[in-house]
């Protein structure tokens, strides 16, 4: 199997999904021939045709209506959001319209689309082009919010989310588009299911549940923690609406001691809902309180660098927490 | 055009019962189309249902029975019954929607429809079948970012749409000056290159002509056209409004005279096309018609609570 | 002490705080002549003139961005959002510009302003009249949220609101507007802190925390278990951000027992937050999980009374599982 | 007129070792005003630093010399030191912000600081001593609904703002023709009833004109003005772009020879107001002021990272 980087992981996702049915379209600002700011969609406006990869106007909102409309009429878009913390203006298409429309015309009508975005830090992004995003997408019913972080989830979700009947909020760590690769099947052998977290690290000791960047920085600090032998699990949820409540209980119910890694700001991040639920599902079995490492609540990544590193999780800064947490 | 008088007379006929039911305790929220119905009406009439697309807005009550929307339909929606074809009881009566009838549910959110329906028409103009989309909307929904957004992109892809505003001059309480800075929302048009038309809304043949025109460019390929239909608003608000708290009582009794039916009724009387007779006939029969509506929905059973979790997503 | 209801408390709150404060100004849709759709800024036009009272275009992205400029120049804009629903075309301008000026200027800049919003349901307002908003802006550092049950409670904070240095996002629950009465203290008596919970029952079963109408509902709830001699703690957080942890912290370890009752959608709601930090926090007291008790996760709530009815959280449906909790 | 000639020559020396900079590793990321300098100072020196209001954008590099930022504060923020007077190097250079200056601090978003304007204006009015809010944004902006919703709200109140739009014809790789629907920028301003100009932007006179009048249209109460200045994007958006990637090599040669501002000069010189002997002398002081503010910011701390949690609240 090819090696892909996250980033080529996407732009062949929407390639094969492109060439495998007709329907499927990807508009959003520079997406055309500039293949976007971060070349997910690089080469494709050549391949098909600028109908098909459409160049919008700088609206998110309008995007975000227009990819809807376009679901609406049979067609299956994939409106790219510039930057994650660019979809606030299409935060009432999205909330109010998207996610309600099948609920409020009782089944008659539904939205198939997928919104992409780049999300999270560590680019020297600053304020506006590090923010995690997806605690607000993920209070939302009727939307469903993955947000994979290696080449293979990174293509089998999309393609998954493509073919999905509802709308997905398909968000992509930024950090990893290039840092991230790995080997990448080739067509329907390429798809993941949604909603099926992944044990990507065995252990006994503590659980840890994590996703998007978060997962490598997470695993550099169980590998620290491995040197203390402390043997920590390490869970990528991948999907994060609807999300695998039981894989995570059934880990932590074996290890009795669970911390959920997230890098938006902690107070009401999605990692509160994984800990509330784990905490209340595995109450019985727990050593150890559930705990969470998230990042401060400063509103984002500022510039400098040494500000940057202050404000991002880092391997030490968990392994700290963790070794912590296997003590307790 | 009988027929499109009927379906306002129709539209008025309900409406007068939905305020009775009201009254009565029975019906909980209404919003009157009460001298919207001859700029609704003619506006259809000059579409194709079945094959065009309708972004209908809360408004849209007359407008909805000329898409198709049946007396009993609209009353089952009105009273909120599981067999409300919208929602199913779901949504406030007024979000009209229906896939087969190619009616595009609204939410109650007011703007959103216009750069939607831009997307909807782009999908149109790809298919190429000369289908159009048509959406409606207030004069306060046109100070919505999405408004502008949804003609820009429109205008941009020459999209087969009519961007459909009646203007009623009142966003509840808010007066069209405080609303809409410049001369009016037709002119707001000319910004986007496409042309833009104000007609009076109680002059159906105006309406009827100028929709038919945005129609035939849009079926050929010219683009979308902003029409500005000018209408009074008869009614507060909605039944939870009452306008009197800020307008002129001079202003109200001035307008009610401005009741579009009873002008458009002496249009097709003098033209021949109506006697006294056959419009008294009309009224009988439509009064029957809205009974039997009326009775069938108030007996009709309400949603299963059980229903309640279902299409938030697929059914499995 | 004069009695009030809690949509009289609000307008007492503006019309004090305008007639002490000439900075102080009011906007949103229909505020004026028509005193706003639940009648909370009735009279103040009249009284106040329609430059500080002022009718805004329909138009929420606008009208926060406005009041941004105004608090920018040192006025004291309390912006109403008509409904939480109609917020979120707002989004953008609140979460990447008001919350953030402060940061991002590094303290050169501050926009102390109040939105204002009805929120939640119960009152046959159907989807779009009805949602529980909390937990989006409970997760924007920079944005103070408030969501009083009381008319004194939204008098005196609203005051504390109007003076504060910065952003608040300030939440009505509109099912109380007329249904909640209570004496409330005029002029600076009646100010209230930011950021103090209240035990509005006390009790040594179990503790519930909760907020806005589901105060009332838990208590009634807390009623049905007395009958059984279940003695239910009931805590009103009042403030959300920042919420009052060691005043729950504090009953908890007492209890040894929590429920956090919300009435939005149950994932990601900011009782998500509550029970995590808690579950947290108060592990070694816990003698039972910590249980949340929320809407379900339907996108709001339906028109229809029957379906209403099974969406909304009930004093039997809160007594069921409080008392499940006290056996447990 | 030559200290604003200085300014312009001062933003090219700068955004050249910039650049320099940037090839050597030194600075992160770059977006250039080459090609805005001339339109940026001449609206901008029409106007009164320390009385009016300025809502910038991430471009206006040469608009912020013209505030009165100086060499040294705009090479701290290059280098996102501590004495970055924005953001104390929190922020991606180019978001300017000084309160005593009177320039209100922008974000990345594009967008949100058009109705942001609307309401400084407003106050501005409200406080009745003549002066005005001056808001820029490139044409790309003007797609946001916000753009719409600021323009309308200023227009309604007769705020005393300008809105300045820096059409460079590209939105990154976006072209006009497919972000802005009809004739142009300023068309739009009809919508609203405002007055709308076009003027070129590398005519410094005819913007300072344009600016000037818009200036006395608003402190005289007379409400707000639109202005499309055209310009040109000499360099790809940002350091992290390369418009060879979707631009035509020969319309980048050709955009290449419109550099306004040795048009500028040409101008200065048969005016007689600037020999190129005083050209010389200027361009060389400014070379050493460049070295000076580079060194200065190159050995600058940085921000305490312990500061990081602060000012997400004010101070307790
Ligand atoms: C985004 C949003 N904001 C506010 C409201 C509340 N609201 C409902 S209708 C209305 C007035 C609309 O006026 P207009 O667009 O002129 O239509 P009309 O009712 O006059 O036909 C308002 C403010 C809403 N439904 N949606
Ligand atoms: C809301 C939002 N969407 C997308 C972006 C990403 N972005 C930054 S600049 C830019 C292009 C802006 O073009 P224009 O307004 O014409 O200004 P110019 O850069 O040409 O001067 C885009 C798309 C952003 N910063 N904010
Ligand atoms: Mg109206
Ligand atoms: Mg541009």
């Amino acid at each position: 199997m090819p090696e892909r980087t996250l980033v080529q992981a996407v732009r062949d996702a929407l390639a094969e999904e492109m060439e495998r049915d007709e329907r499927v379209c990807v508009l959003g600002e520079d997406v055309g021939l500039k293949g976007g700011v971060f070349k997910a969609t690089e080469g494709l406006q050549r391949r098909f045709g600028a109908q098909r990869v459409l160049d919008t106007p700088l609206a998110e909102s309008s995007i975000a209506a227009v990819a809807q409309g376009l679901a609406l009429e049979g067609y299956r878009p994939v409106a790219e959001m510039q930057f994650a913390d660019y979809s606030f203006p299409a935060f009432n298409q999205i909330v109010n319209e998207i996610a309600k429309i099948r609920y409020r015309s009782n089944g008659d009508f539904s939205c198939p689309l997928v919104i992409r975005a780049p999300t999270g830090g560590g680019v020297r992004g600053a304020l506006y082009h590090s923010q995690s995003v997806e605690a607000y997408y993920c209070h939302v019913p009727g939307l469903k919010v993955l947000l994979p972080s290696t080449a293979a989830d990174a293509k089998g979700l999309l393609k998954a989310a493509i073919r999905d009947p509802d709308p997905v909020i398909f968000l992509e760590p930024k950090k990893l588009y290039r840092a991230e690769r790995g080997e990448v099947a080739d067509g329907d052998a390429a798809l993941r299911p949604i909603g099926e977290a992944l044990v990507v690290r065995p252990g006994s000791a503590l659980t840890v549940i994590t996703y998007g960047f978060m997962r490598a920085v997470s695993l550099e600090a169980a590998g620290i923690l491995a040197r203390e032998n402390i043997d920590v699990e390490v869970i990528d949820l991948r999907t994060l609406r609807p999300w695998d409540v039981e894989a995570c209980v059934r880990s932590v119910r074996q290890t009795g001691r669970v911390a959920v890694v997230y890098e938006a700001n902690r107070t009401g991040g999605f990692g509160a809902e994984v800990a509330a639920e784990l905490a209340e599902r595995c109450f019985a079995d727990l050593d150890a309180p559930v705990t969470r490492i998230a990042s401060p609540d400063v509103p984002a990544m500022p510039f400098n660098p040494g500000l940057e590193d202050a404000y991002m999780l880092n391997p030490e800064k968990i392994a700290d927490r963790l070794g912590a947490l296997a003590r307790y | 055009m009988l027929d499109a008088y009927r379906t306002i007379l129709l539209a008025r006929a309900l409406d007068d019962r939905r305020f009775l039911l009201n009254r009565v305790g029975k019906l909980a929220f209404i919003i009157s189309p009460r001298g919207h119905e001859v700029a609704q009406v003619a506006a259809i009439t000059a579409l194709e249902p079945g094959r065009d697309r309708f972004c209908l807005y809360y408004r849209d009550f007359a407008a909805a029975l000329a898409c198709g929307f049946t007396p009993r339909e609209l009353m089952l929606g009105a009273f909120a019954r599981a067999g409300d074809p919208s929602s199913g009881g779901r949504q406030t009566p007024g979000n009209f929607g229906s896939r087969r009838r190619g009616v595009v549910i609204g939410s109650s959110t007011v703007g959103p429809q216009i750069p939607k329906a831009a997307g909807i028409a782009l999908a149109l103009k790809w298919r190429g079948d000369g289908a159009l989309c048509f959406v409606s909307f207030g004069e306060g929904a046109t100070s919505q970012g999405d408004f502008h957004e949804g003609l820009n992109f429109a205008a941009i892809h020459r999209c087969p749409v009519i961007f459909f505003c009646e203007n009623n001059h009142w966003a509840i309480s808010v007066p069209q000056p405080l609303q809409v800075a410049g001369p009016g929302v037709a002119e707001r048009a000319a910004a986007y290159g496409i042309p833009g038309v104000r007609v009076r809304g109680d002059d159906f043949f105006g309406v009827h002509a100028a929709v038919s025109h945005a129609a035939r460019r849009a079926r050929a390929g010219e683009g979308p056209t902003l029409i500005e239909a000018e209408v009074v608003r008869l009614q507060s608000h909605s039944t939870d409004d009452d306008q009197r708290a800020y307008r002129e009582a001079s202003d109200l009794s001035a307008e009610a005279t401005k009741d579009p039916i009873p002008r458009l009724r002496e249009t097709l009387i003098s033209r021949g096309w109506l006697t006294v007779d056959t419009d008294r006939e009309m009224t009988n029969r439509l009064t029957v018609e809205v009974e039997r509506a009326t009775d069938e929905a108030e007996v009709a059973p309400d949603p299963d609570p059980a229903t309640l979790a279902r299409h938030v997503y697929a059914d499995a």
